[in-house]
This record gives C-alpha cells, structure tokens and sequence, in this order.
C-alpha cells in the first residue's frame, strides 16, 4: 500500500514533466485515437511525443512484461497509472487492434521469436494491425471458411478473400485465419497466421455500406507467400487461438456496449424529446403528439432499465461476485435498442428524416438517416442477435439443442 | 446507490425463500380462494413473519420496526411474490402503514405502528373510487364540517384487506372540486364505526378486497392523518412506496411463472424432442429472460431511490412499474402459451400467475400511465 | 335451372306448410342450436316437432344419401334450401359433431353396415356424439396417444384418458383414437373406435378453465369393452381416417374464424372505443387517453384488415379460384388478434376489468374478464400458433425442415 | 365492392410484371442513382409505358385515358413496385395528374390531359412545406392579389419529379392562417416561370424531388385549378389517390424484399444447414408472409373504395397506409437482418428496398398518422 503511494506519487511526477499540457482533455476523433502504424497520422502533432514517452515507459501496455517492452506493472499500479491519466485528462496515447486484440493472443500462444519480434512494436505504435476473420459467405458460421494456405517448403502460399476487415486500408499487418487441412473437419485444419499487408498479392478494397462509407475493406490474398514462422500456435490448430481471441473480442463488445453505454449516458436530458419539440412543437408543456411522446418514453425507460442493468453488473463485480447472467443481455439488448432509437428519431423529424446529402436538408438530419442505416448493422456485426439470443438460451436457460 | 445486495440483504431474500418454499406453496392461494376465506391471508403466517422481523422492516425502533428501507422490503415482497402469498404487507405495511408513518402525528404512529409491527393489528387504505382509475387526486368521496369533526359520505372499491383491517384509513374531499390537486385529506375510521359498511369483492386474482361505504361515517380533528386538504401529495408518496412493493412481488412471481415455464419446456416432450428445443420457443424464453433481468435492475433502483429519497425517485418508481407490468403480462402469457392446453386448466397453478400479473398490471397505475408519469417528471 | 325452379316452389310450399312461424328469427343460444341426443332439450318446444320434419325429410342432411336419412338433395338444391330457410329465418333444426365430423367420416370411411346403424340416427338427431382425440400430454402432437385397446375374442378392451372433449357429459356416444398396436411406429398402430358412452368403464369429468365453466371433459375408459364392428377403417389404420377428419376440422375451425368473424362484424360501430369512452370519457369528440386511442385504432385496423382478407378468400372461390395462400393465415390471425382485442378491453376498463364476481363490478365487467381469460386458449386449441406459423413456414413459403 | 381480379386485371398483372423484371431491374435505379441522372428515370421507358396504356389508365378517355380506375392502376404500380422504378406515377399520374382531374376546368384539362396521357409532358405537385408535416392544411406559402392575378411567394419541400415536370402545381394561400382548412388555392405555374428556382434534392431512396422556392412568381384566374379557397378539400381527394397508389408500391417492393429473402433462406446456408431451417426465422418469415397478405386485401379494398367513391373510402385508405407502412418497415428490417453482413452493403441490393421502404413510410403520412385519421374519421 505505501510502495502503491509511491508509485502514485512517481507517476505524478513524471507525468507532470512528460505530458503535454495541450494534450489535456482533447477530444478525440471518431474513431478513437492514435492509431499508430508505419503511416501513423499524430493530430495534433503532441501526439508523436507523448506516444514516444508512454512508450518508453511501456506505459503504451502497462501491464505487459517488460522484457517485451511493456510497463510489467501490477494491476493495482496499472489502476492507479489510469487514474493519474484521467485525472490530467490525457488521452491515451495509442489505441488499436496491436493492443487490444493480437498482443494478448501472441502473449498467450506466441513463441519467444514471435514475441520478440511482434510485441516491442505494438507497444511502441510501429505496427497497425487489422483481422482478418469474417469471409464472404461465412457469416455467423466462422469455421466455415475458404481462404486457403498450401505449404510449399517454408512458406504458405495463401488464397482467398476476407471481408470486414477493418481499416485494412491504414494497416500494416493483418492476422488471419487460413485452411491448411481441406480434408480436415470443419473446426480442424484451420491454421491462425500473420501476414504483412506488403507482401506481394495482397490488396485492399473498401466496403460502402447502405449508409455510406464505412471503415471495413474487402482484402484480397492472391498468391500470398507467408513464412511458416508465422504461424501462432500449432498448424492445424488455429481454431483454439481463433476461439481466444473472439471470446475476448466478444467481451470487449459488450464492454463498449455496456460500459461505453453507461458511462456516456447519464441521468440528464431527453434527445429524443428535444427532437420532438422541434418537429413537432409542444403546447401547454407537453410533446404536441401524445402517441409518439409515449413512444419517445418507452425508449427512454428501455434505455434506463439497461444502464441500471449494466451497472448492476458492474457494481457486482465491484463487490466481488461472479459476472453474473445479465452480461449475456448486454450484446442483444443494446444493438436493438439502438436501431430502435434511430428509427423513432428519423421518423420524428418525418419527411426531414430523409435526407442523404444537401440541399434542403440540415447535416444533422442526414447524419440521422445514416446512423439510422449503419444502426441496422449492429445487430449483425459481433455476433447476430440470434446468435446472441442462441447463447442466452443454451448457456443462461439451459434449453436443450 | 449500489445495485448490489448486502450480506444482510443476500441472508434476508434467501430466508425469506426458504420460507415461501416450505410455509406458502400456491396450493395455499388455491385453498383460501376455494375456501373462501372471509380472512383472504393467514393471521398465524402474518405473526410468524412479524416475528421474523419482515412485518417491521420500514418502521423506526422505536415502535419495534427495524428502520431499514424498500432495499429490504422488496427482498420480503418479491420472495413472497414467486408464491404468490397473499398476506397483507401491500395494504397494511406499504399503504396502511406508510400513510401512518409519513402523515402521521406522534401520538397517532405511537398508538398505533407498535401493534402494527408486531403482526397483532391491522391497517388498510381506502383511497379508490369507480371513476378515479389511476388519479389519486381523483376523489369524490366528500368530508362536510359536521360539530366539531366532520361527516364522511362516498364509496371506495376494491380496498385491500379492509375486512380484516382494525383501522381503515380514507381520503376524503374537504374542499375543492372531484378533480382537484388541493382539498384532500385523510381520515383514520376505526373499524365498526356507525356508517361504515364492507362488502367482500372478488377479484379475478382472488386477492382480499373490499367495496367500502361511507354512509355519514364522523370523524374528529385527531382522526385525520397528516393535514387537512394536504393528503393529495401524501397519497403520492404513499402509492410511489407501495408500487415499489408491488414490482418486487411481481418480479417474484414472473420469476417464478419463468422457471416454471423453463423447466417445462424441458421436460415436456413432443414429437420426440423436448419442445425447449424449438428455436422459436428458445429466442422467445430468452426476449423474457432479458426483461426480467431489467425489471430487477429497475426495482432494485426503484426501492434504493426512495430509501435514499433521490430527485429522480418518482421517475425512477414510474420506470419500475411500467416495465414491470408491461412484462409480468408479457412472461405470464407466455407462460400459459407455453405450457399448451394444461396451462389454461384451473387445475394447474400457471394460470394463477396470470390472473396475479393481470391485476398488478392494472393497480397504481399500468404501463401507459407510468409512461406519462415519466414524461411529464421529464417535463416533456 | 328449370328443375331447380321447381324445386324452390316445392320448397317454399312445404316450408310455408312444416315450419313454425314461432321460430322465425329465434336467437340461438350461445353454444349455438339444437344439439339432439337422447337427452335432448328442445327449448322452445316447437323445436322439436321442426327437427322431425325436416328430419323425415332428410333435409337434417340434405347432402347425405337417402338411404340412410339424408336429404339425397343435389349441391345447388341444397344452396336453394339454404336460401330459402335463410329468407324465412329459420334457425337449423339440428347441429352438432354427428353432422358436421362422424357422419361424413362414417360415409367415407364407414362400412355398409356401420352405416346403415349410426347415420339415420344422426340424422334424426338420436343420438348426439363427441370426439375423443386429445391426451394428456399429447397436445399438439397427437399421434403419441397412449389410450390403448387390447383385442380379447370380438371385442377390444380400452384404457385410458381423453381430454377435452367437448360436451362429453351430454353426448352418447364418442369417437376415438386408440392405440391397438403399442410396438408399431407412433402412427401405425393407432385405431379409430367408436364407444357407447353408456358402456360399463366410461366416466366423464369437467374441466374448469382458468376462465371458469366450460365445455370440456376429461374421459376415463377404465376396461371398457367395445365390439371389433365399432372400428371405422381398418384396425392399425386409424391415423389416416383421424387425418382426414382433423383436416375437416382444421377447415371447420378456419371457416368459423373467417367466415364467422368476417359475417358478424360489419363496417359500424367500434366496441373498444365505445368502451373507452364509457371509462375514459372523451373531450371534444376524441377519447381523452390518445395512446388508448391509437392502441383501439391499431387493433381496429387489424380486424378490418383481416376481414378484407377473408372476403378477398371468399370472393376468390366464389370466382372459381383455387384457395390462396391467404387462408392458411386466418387461424392463427383471429385467435392472436383476439387475444390482443380481449386483453386492450380489460386495460381499458382498467381496475373495473379485475371482476370475478359481484359485487363492486358489472356482468358485463365480469364477463368481458373472462373472455379474457378464455381467449387465451384460442392460440392453443385446434392447432397452436406455433403449429400454425409451421404450416405456413412449411407449406406456404416453402422453408426447408 | 368484390376482393378478387378480373381476367382483365390479372392479365395486366402479368404484363407489368414482365415488363419490370426485363426492362427495369434494380440495377437501373443503382445506375440512376451512380450517375446522378438529371432525371432520375428513364423518358423512354416512360413513353413505352404510355404506349402501353398505363399512364392513361384513370383518365377519360376523351383524353386519351382508359377511364378505369385506381384498381388497374395499383396493378401497374405494384408490379413496378416490385422493381423500384422511379417513372413518375406517383408525381404525374397520381399528385398532378389527378388534381388536373378532379379540379381542372375542361379547358384546362383539354389542354393538358392528353399530352401527359402521351407520355410527352410531365406535371408535378408542390404541396409540403418545412412544416407542414404530414397537414395538408398547413401551407404558409402566400398568394397575394397583384393587378388581375397573384404573386406567389414560399418555399416547398420534396417535390417530386419536379425537375422534370412541364407544370408545377402548387398550393398557396389566398387567404386565412397558416394552418387553416379554408383559404388554400392551386395554382399552375409553367415550367420556367419568372421567379421559379428549383433545387434537386437527395433522398436516402434516391428517388427525384426538389426544393420549389417561388419568388414573386405570378399567376393568373386561369391558372388556378379548382376554386379559389377551396384547394384544401382538393388536395385532401388528390392524396389519398396518391396514398392508395404510394401503397400499391409498398406493396409490390415489401412483397419482393421478402421472396428475395425467402430465396436466400433457402440457399445460405450455416452450420452446414439452409438458415431458412432454423425455426425462429421460419416464425418470423411467417409473421412477415400474414402481414402482407393483409396488406394486399387493405390496398384492394382501398382502391375500390375510392374508385366506386364509398362511404368510408378515406378510411380504408388511411388502413391501407397505417397498414403498408408498418409491414413495409418490418419486412425491409427483417430482410437486411436475414440478408447478414451482406445485406448492410451498399453492393446488394436489399438495401435499396429498406430505403425505398423508410421514404414510402413517411411520405403522406406514417402509421400513427393514419390511425389517428382512421380514429377520427370514425368519431372517437
């Protein structure tokens, strides 16, 4: 307890030296921050050197070992690291799916090469990563996959499509889950591999959504040749690592959802009613359309019951309980609400709730009708809601298959 | 507020379980209404739960109470609420006593919550009228100065154990209009007062209720609880802490209505596969087990709100009980859905829970009319 | 078209002569006319003299061969009878499972000597049946009875239950399903039987719905010993007479919630808003509660919708259409729509919607309370909504197993 | 009124359906669309479309016109539907054409009638403004007496086709308050009016509509269509002929979505099996497969209702609108939703259909709006 003190009190002092000042209480992008990666795009510029003296600390992952250039913090120190940030407003200084998703996995079921090669950028921001999971006609079914990998000496040759993959586009390497075993059953002969996006016959096209343009690429492997190195885990034993990973991917899911959720929504104001009364007007105080105020309410109650729920579990985790049934709800229950809330707000603004592009149409009513659009993903990407609801039934019920 | 339950709290509900498991199964329910009990609960069950401490939970030491709050209550209410218990902490703890305990006088709580507390005397709250619906200042029951006091004239319906109850406490119009916010105040009448009538209705639920008439029934200064013309705002708060109560009773028996409805789709069998198999009957179990998991959520901040007498209490109270009705009525119906042709026998207890769901929907306000209560508090 | 000229005069002549002028008009009681039986209760008497003349001339049946009791009449001079007891508003002298489900089975299925034994008597209205088909926990899987019938010499010996079976406490006589064949697959094995209820081992109980009274027993067969000429089809193939006997009543159940619902409404009037004005009041000409009012008019434009659907049906074969997919719908759309119409009745009588019994509530109270109750077996009784949604996923939209 | 095809119509049926499905595939409305057509259909088509009788179909045929009704033409329209073409029924056929119809003077509809019938000269109807929402009474543009005529000045909003269109008609108010039933007129403006500006807009369905601002523009006694004043009682006939065939298009595109989505249930398949097997999507299919069954008695009946002018034709088409909006919505939801990752992109097609779907939702009125007139119209 008193060396944590001292590590609060070290960490004050270095932060008060190292952090820029003007760096205090940014607001970051939509997309969350310094992605880093060999075309890293530091906005504003401060952005080069804060990353550069997190990461120097290995503060960029502070819990990771040391020796791979995290910070090997405890996790007590680590809190403490966070509440110092927060405190000063700091944003983090990178982001990305290096930290979030491939690191973790290459700690767990990277070798000691892979480690030393891969960790030490990710934590310095040298790398971006992206993941190459979902393929065309795979959907829900992620073992079914088609991209193959065929051994030729040291090499894979690998061939197929992956779709989804995020900022594939502004990446440098990509992890992918390739067929090495056609003969295999389906969950079997799948290898997990890293591929570096420079390697010849890799190329990248975006994907436009229905509402417009959108962060995942379709990314093309024709005749891709990956050292054998390169696989994590065993050959053929790729679904384990694959299943690692999703879980954690899930769980990060519902966090943003859930967390994310919570934490930006409080108590205060009511959008939806504020929309209403600029369409709509109200007399005597009241919404002027009884029907769609009652609506606007049962969103709001939904939307409050599910905060309520969300920390519920949080408070129990606090306590010490085990993560209780109602996380399973979270994935579901927040991507539906969500596409609900942004169909009633499109069509409260009524015929404004149709704008694509200008003129004639405000840019926050066409941002309405394309958050409305994108909003129908969410309950497709991450997990279906029939998936989901699959889960609550087998897992949480107990119903039989 | 912490959404979480205490040690304390985790050792109630489990008692409290344990004891709706052994000492109220719904064969219970099912034999006081075939019975037709004149008492509508049991008086020796209310005296052991007065002696477990459930009976006093909201009520200060000094009449015996254990000064503890809704967070508690809810725990008794819902354990109770999976067996359907019908024994009177809704009338007597919530209505009854609460008016007592916000409204009344020192010498009022002194001579009266002590009995109350210790299971030996009852309290109900006659405060609906036939065109009243879900507005508590709706009252045209009217109190005319008569001497000193005044003469009650007016009809109440479905008063919770007002048969069995010593004391009927009464809201009466001392001035204004059948509409009015202002001009409401309540009366304590004592049982067998001259004028004062019962006659034993039969709600669909079969829980205890009366039609109550006041046929120039006088009551005294020291007769009213709280102030005169002042009870509108009492009743509110009076009803807010009851719909708290009765959430907590119906997330137990949607609860219980659920896992009794899993546990068949489990076991019951057709065409050769258990029918929980069936993945449309999967998803819809699931759809119900996520409103559940929020109803619990929204009672327990419901309950914690009050306690903690929140800004947002009453908001937070409106919230509890429209998502509460909306899905107690959505589990029971599946419930009877599910379980096929015997759900819909009276044999089979299922269709208790519906016919419970049913009348909780319809008491303090329904989904609509939290809705509007949410709004308006939002002021929108 | 001549003949069938002559055969309308014939008919008004007689008609004008036979039946009682008395019982123009008449209202039927609510489980729908005269029901026969050897308890049969003519209420108003004069029903009786009407059901033996019309009987004596077949016209019970007029479908049926004369040979054994019916009328012998052709398909358009049944239509003329119609017309013509229809213009005098003359109620059906008879009704029941005997004309509408045994008979035409028994004339289809039946041997010359089954035949000649219980069709007359049907037609007379002797001897009034019900049906035997529903198990304990059989329900929509009907071929998994377990009433079994063992053979001993010329006669079987049944045990088991059956449950409900409507009106059985009136009836005298029972068709069923029984198992003969407890090793064969669960639809081979399976007998159709009929039973005298007056046999030694029957016993009939009534089952208390969760609405109250109704209609419905359970009946006991405890060794009761029925003749092997008592078996309609052959012995083990009695699953294909109950098909084509539920296919009838599955028609029946569909025409009387189409044809019925869609003959009763008419265009006027609107009984859940006059209700609600009744509890609610309405303030410048609109219900005071608009979100009730929107719920009143969403459930009104269902039924409408609905009702168009079956005129559009009917209109369709009146055209000479093959049936269209449109009628697969009707069951399970009635019966959910009015579970939904009984359940908003109860909502908007509001805490008045809670009546059991007196005092404090109005019959009309009461009643409306347990149409509540009692529709919630709609969607189960006669194939459940799930079944239904099956058959139309299945048969309709042509959706794989 | 009688629920079924005549030979005549199903035939027509027929011949709309082949036509759409080889001349206007959904590509057509992508490549429309890509290219930013001036347009936004195509005027050849158009003319074949004339030629083949359906743009005359509810016109007399002192015109040119088949003289038959909203029946046929709801034929036309939803086997168009099916496809999303954009040719201009609904602006030319429906809005303008009908308010020629019903208001124009024989002159007026000598003089134009029988170029529109041709397919050689377009009209459209500029009647909503920013606010007006879905109120037909709401018209704050202003006509005030200049000399002999009018001067005209506002702003409407989404006119549709009116880039195209050879004559705007458009509503302003001669007298009276913003939102006040009487006082509306229409007048007739000619395509490069002085002091007329159009604006092309960009609806999510792409469908072509623009900003109509008039500027002093000034019109005539021969300009007006109808009577001065009464403008409103027209647009209120006008529209619903409009909604009946807006319906008829819901129709024909909700129907599509869902046998593109049924086609694909059967063929996708995961976990080794059709996704079309899993029970809760065969549940939802068939919800989807009543709704629309439903839909397509609502729109039958509207349709000759206000052919044969019965009594309560503006309820049935409220019921058709009510009625189509909610399937459509739900039906284009269900169809992205089953569709899966590829259904959110912009390279599939189903994603046209939800758009179309959201646009027709609240174009003359969404649901609530139409029960609340069917509420109305039925006196509660």
């Amino acid at each position: 307890m008193a060396d944590l003190e001292t590590f609060r009190t070290q960490t004050q002092g270095w932060l008060e030296v190292n952090a820029p000042k003007s760096l205090a209480g940014l607001p970051l992008a939509p997309d969350g921050g310094n992605w880093g990666g060999r075309r890293a795009h530091f906005d504003p510029p401060e952005m080069k050197p804060w990353l550069e003296r997190m990461a120097e600390r290995g503060w960029t992952a502070p819990t990771w070992p040391r020796e791979y250039g995290g910070g090997g913090l405890e996790t007590d120190q680590a809190k403490v690291l966070r509440e110092e940030l927060s405190r000063l407003r700091m944003p983090s200084p990178l982001t990305g799916f290096g930290l979030t998703m491939i690191g973790p996995t290459l700690l767990r079921y990277g070798n000691e090469e892979q480690k030393r090669e891969h960790i030490p950028k990710i934590c310095r921001g040298e790398i971006r990563w992206c993941q190459g999971y979902s393929e065309p006609g795979a959907g829900s079914d992620l073992a079914s996959l088609q991209t193959r990998a065929e051994r030729d000496g040291d090499d894979f040759i690998v061939t197929g499509t992956k779709v989804w993959t995020s900022y594939a586009d502004l990446s440098d390497w990509i992890f992918v889950l390739v067929r090495t075993d056609p003969r295999a059953k389906k969950q079997e002969g799948i290898t997990f591999l890293l591929i570096d996006m420079d390697a010849p016959g890799v190329s990248v096209s975006p994907i436009l959504l229905i509402s417009g343009k959108s962060p995942f690429s379709e990314t093309r492997f024709e005749q891709v040749r990956v050292p054998v190195r390169n696989v994590i885990g065993e050959i053929d034993g790729g679904w384990t690592v694959a299943k690692a990973l999703l879980g954690h991917e899930r769980s990060m899911i519902a966090d943003a959802f859930g967390g994310g959720a919570g934490q930006r929504k409080g108590r205060g104001g009511s959008p939806l009613a504020d929309l209403a009364r600029r369409y709509l007007g109200n007399g005597s105080g009241r919404l002027n359309d009884a029907v769609l105020r009652d609506e606007i309410a049962r969103c709001e109650l939904d939307e409050r019951a599910f905060h309520l729920t969300v920390q519920r579990a949080r408070d129990a985790a606090k306590a010490g309980h085990q993560p209780g049934a109602e996380s399973s709800l979270f994935k579901v229950y927040a991507t539906e609400l969500n596409k609900r809330r942004t169909e009633l707000a499109v069509r409260i603004a009524g015929p404004q709730g149709l704008g694509w592009e200008g003129p004639g149409f405000e840019a926050e009513e066409i941002d309405r009708t394309r958050q409305w659009l994108r909003a129908r993903g969410n309950s497709i990407e991450g997990g279906t809601s029939e998936i989901q609801l699959n889960i609550i039934a087998k897992r949480v019920l107990g119903l039989p298959d | 507020m912490q959404l979480v339950l205490t040690e304390d709290q985790e050792l109630l509900a489990k008692t409290v379980a344990d004891f709706a498991k052994e000492r109220s199964p719904v064969s219970r329910v099912r034999a006081l209404r075939d019975n037709r009990d004149p008492d509508g609960f049991s008086r020796a069950l209310w005296r052991e739960m007065a002696e477990l401490g459930w009976v006093g939970i909201p009520f200060p030491e000094s009449v015996g109470g254990a000064d503890l709050g809704l967070a508690e209550l809810v725990l008794v209410l819902e354990g109770l609420g999976r067996k359907l218990a019908p024994e009177p902490f809704l009338s007597g703890v919530l209505l009854g006593g609460q008016a007592l305990l916000l409204g009344g006088s020192p010498a009022q709580q002194e001579k009266w919550l002590p009995k109350l507390v210790e299971g030996e005397w009852w309290v109900s709250l006659a405060y609906q009228e036939r065109s009243s619906r879900y507005d508590l200042r709706c009252v045209a029951t009217r109190a005319e100065p008569a001497g000193t006091g005044w003469c009650l004239n007016g009809e109440k319906i479905q008063v919770l154990d007002a048969h069995t109850a010593d004391l009927i406490l009464v809201t009466a119009r001392t001035s204004g209009e059948e509409r009015d916010a202002a001009g409401i105040t309540l009366f304590a009448i004592q049982r067998g007062a001259a004028g004062l009538r019962l006659e034993r209705q039969h709600r669909v639920d079969s829980r205890s209720a009366s039609l109550v008439f006041l046929d120039g029934v006088t009551a005294g200064v020291d007769d009213i609880i709280g102030s005169e013309g002042e009870g509108g705002d009492l009743m509110e708060r009076v009803v807010d802490r009851a719909t708290v109560g009765l959430c907590a009773e119906m997330l137990g028996s949607m609860s219980e209505a659920f896992e009794r409805t899993l546990t068949y789709l489990k076991q019951r069998e057709q065409f050769g596969v258990p029918i929980g198999s069936f993945q449309s009957l999967k998803h819809r179990a699931a759809q119900q087990f996520i409103e559940i998991e929020l109803c619990r959520s929204a009672v327990m901040a419901a309950a914690r709100a009050v306690d903690a007498d929140e800004d947002d209490a009453a908001k937070l109270v409106s919230l509890a009980k429209a998502r509460c009705s909306d899905a107690a009525i959505l589990v029971a119906n599946e419930s009877v859905q599910m379980h096929g042709g015997i759900g819909m026998t009276d044999e089979h207890e299922i269709g208790f829970y519906l016919k419970r769901a049913r009348a909780a929907e319809l008491s303090f306000g329904d989904a609509a009319f939290h809705r509007d209560r949410w709004a308006r508090l939002s002021e929108y």
